[in-house]
């Protein structure tokens, strides 16, 4: 492993949490955005090779050290680790409108869900899943509510682009709604 | 009770239902809402979506709601109402004629399909995450000891806040001149000689006893000082915490 | 690596605290001592010869990963993984007393805080943020506290005489009673 690879490394394991290229691009200011790319590929490539039990996922538009899956169920087995809290189908399916239509009132999650869903945001927001991003027009300028990056670090993926399309869901009838301005473009 | 003709993908919580005429079951908890107890019945019948029969699927949606006991969420109720407002417009005679003539089924339709959609989603997230929920990331970072701490950010108006927040919680002033006391060693001294008249042994605490002052507490504190220096007690604590004791030294050097 | 020196890996990894023998045994319940320790080898000559950024150390609670010392500097200095943070509420209002009557003695910022601010003024000075500046008359000579240039840094003024409202605050933060008279002289 060269320097640049080894700091990677160091950076990864030292962070905990996914790191984005700019700010890995700190440990060797004068590095390219190749150079990078290409430690992490070593990266990944040595931990492969020596048969390692952690691997470099790219997640929340950053980067990661993570336990590869196949060890999951020995590891927490052990009760060495726990696995994270299931989602509810409620939060799951509140999750899945403010990530579709962010940022998203309460007023139109519930429009869509049918439900109240003040208990269910209250405690997503805690868990850091969701936030306040800002406040809408109209009568009391109600709150508006976007995921986080823990969003995507919780599902494992970049950005809100890995999420299917509206338009490959298995629902025939594409309704006359707007759903699908934001992943349509 | 066991398993239905449906097996329904969500996981089974309590009670089934199992209504009159129309064989479907319900699972208590399983649903997420009205629209989801709505979906489940459309799905469950294989009715075409575009052309629900109102009638039939609001008086076993009705029927669900009762044998559920959601009878109190209002949420369910509205639905209920809904699926009867539709059901009666549908019996409303309609010009033959009507080009302007829309379904009252179609704003429900919207909805459903769109609540799908949702659902489907929120089926997409679960698996993703549990996928990725076998992942696991560092758990725990040692911090080195040689790091220095974090860098730390420090605003002016932060500062500003901090200053008002310290002057609104000061005490009033004081505004009297404290008397000065004086240490009164000496007459401390006496009383708890005294003192080792009635034992040979005393803890600090009881010694010293409850002193009105910090004058007083001084006094006490200096005088056992002075006493343990020219060898009348010895001072000692028989364990780490423990309390401390203070012990007459036996007389003979001095008698 | 074999199963044994995986699992161990992804444990050390995962783990919310360092892993004694006996909770590693766990993960392998027939693996002997031995092995378990041979595993633990296997693990740092692996890590050794792969030239990677990290170790395994043991300490007095158990085995743990480590990043090693000289990759944990040039992270230090990228300052990727030490996202600066806020100061606490008692930090901050501690840091106060001190900016606005500076040189202060601990007694004296405890007078005016009315709480204790042992704790508080030991971090401040590890951060660099305050430091002693001497030690004042009285009792026991105690140490006398002031700001730092990077405090000045920090707020972007540059000195004592561009904190707003100087002359007015540093009135109002005066101790309620002057700690010389309790004593008596």
């Amino acid at each position: 492993m060269n320097r640049l690879t080894q700091l990677l490394e160091a950076a990864l394991f030292a962070a905990a949490h996914p790191l984005p290229l700019s700010e890995l691009a700190k440990l060797q200011p004068d590095a390219s955005h190749e150079e990078l790319l290409e430690g992490l590929r070593a990266l990944r490539d040595q931990y492969e090779r020596g048969g390692h039990a952690v691997d470099v996922v790219e997640v929340a538009e950053g980067y990661q050290l993570v336990t590869r899956p196949e060890f999951a169920e020995a590891i927490a087995e052990a009760q060495i680790v726990r696995r994270p809290r299931k989602l509810s189908q409620a939060a799951l399916e509140t999750l899945a409108v403010i990530a579709y239509r962010q940022p998203v009132s309460r007023a139109e999650i519930e429009e869509i869900r049918g439900v109240s869903v003040d208990g269910v945001l209250r405690s997503l927001q805690e868990r850091g899943i969701i936030e306040a991003v800002g406040r809408g027009e109209g009568l009391g300028r109600p709150m508006l509510y976007g995921t986080t990056a823990l969003f995507f670090e919780l599902l494992g993926v970049r950005s809100l682009d890995e999420l299917p399309r509206l338009e490959e869901l298995s629902v025939a009838l594409r309704p006359p709604s707007d759903l699908g301005e934001l992943t349509g473009s | 009770m066991g398993a239905g003709p449906s097996a329904s993908l969500r996981p089974v919580t309590t009670s089934l239902a199992r209504s009159g005429d129309a064989s479907f079951v319900v699972r208590l908890d399983t649903f997420s809402g009205p629209l989801d107890l709505l979906l489940h019945l459309i799905r469950e019948q294989e009715i075409d979506i575009t052309d629900i029969p109102i009638s039939r699927v609001a008086e076993q949606f009705l029927q669900a709601v009762h044998a559920l006991g959601l009878n109190e969420a209002a949420e369910y109720l509205e639905m209920a109402a809904q699926l009867l407002r539709i059901k009666i417009q549908l019996l409303l005679p309609r010009p033959f004629d009507d080009e302007e003539w829309e379904d009252p089924r179609a704003e429900l339709v919207r909805r459903l399909l769109e609540y799908e959609q949702i659902r489907e989603l929120a089926e997409w997230l679960a698996e993703q995450a549990r996928q990725h929920g076998d992942r696991f990331a560092r758990g725990w970072i040692p911090e080195p000891p040689e790091q220095p701490d974090r860098p730390v950010t420090v605003g002016l108006e932060e500062l500003l806040l901090a200053v008002e927040r310290v002057i609104e919680a000061m005490p009033e002033p004081v505004l009297h001149r404290v008397v000065p006391r004086p240490l009164d060693v000496e007459g401390a001294t006496r009383r708890i000689r005294s003192r080792f008249d009635e034992r040979d042994e005393w803890t600090l605490g009881d010694l010293v006893g409850r002193s009105r002052s910090i004058a007083d507490l001084l006094s006490s504190l200096l005088a056992v000082l002075e006493l343990a220096r020219v060898g009348f007690v010895r001072i000692a604590q028989r364990q780490p915490f423990g309390s401390v004791v203070i012990r007459r030294e036996p007389t003979d050097a001095a008698a």
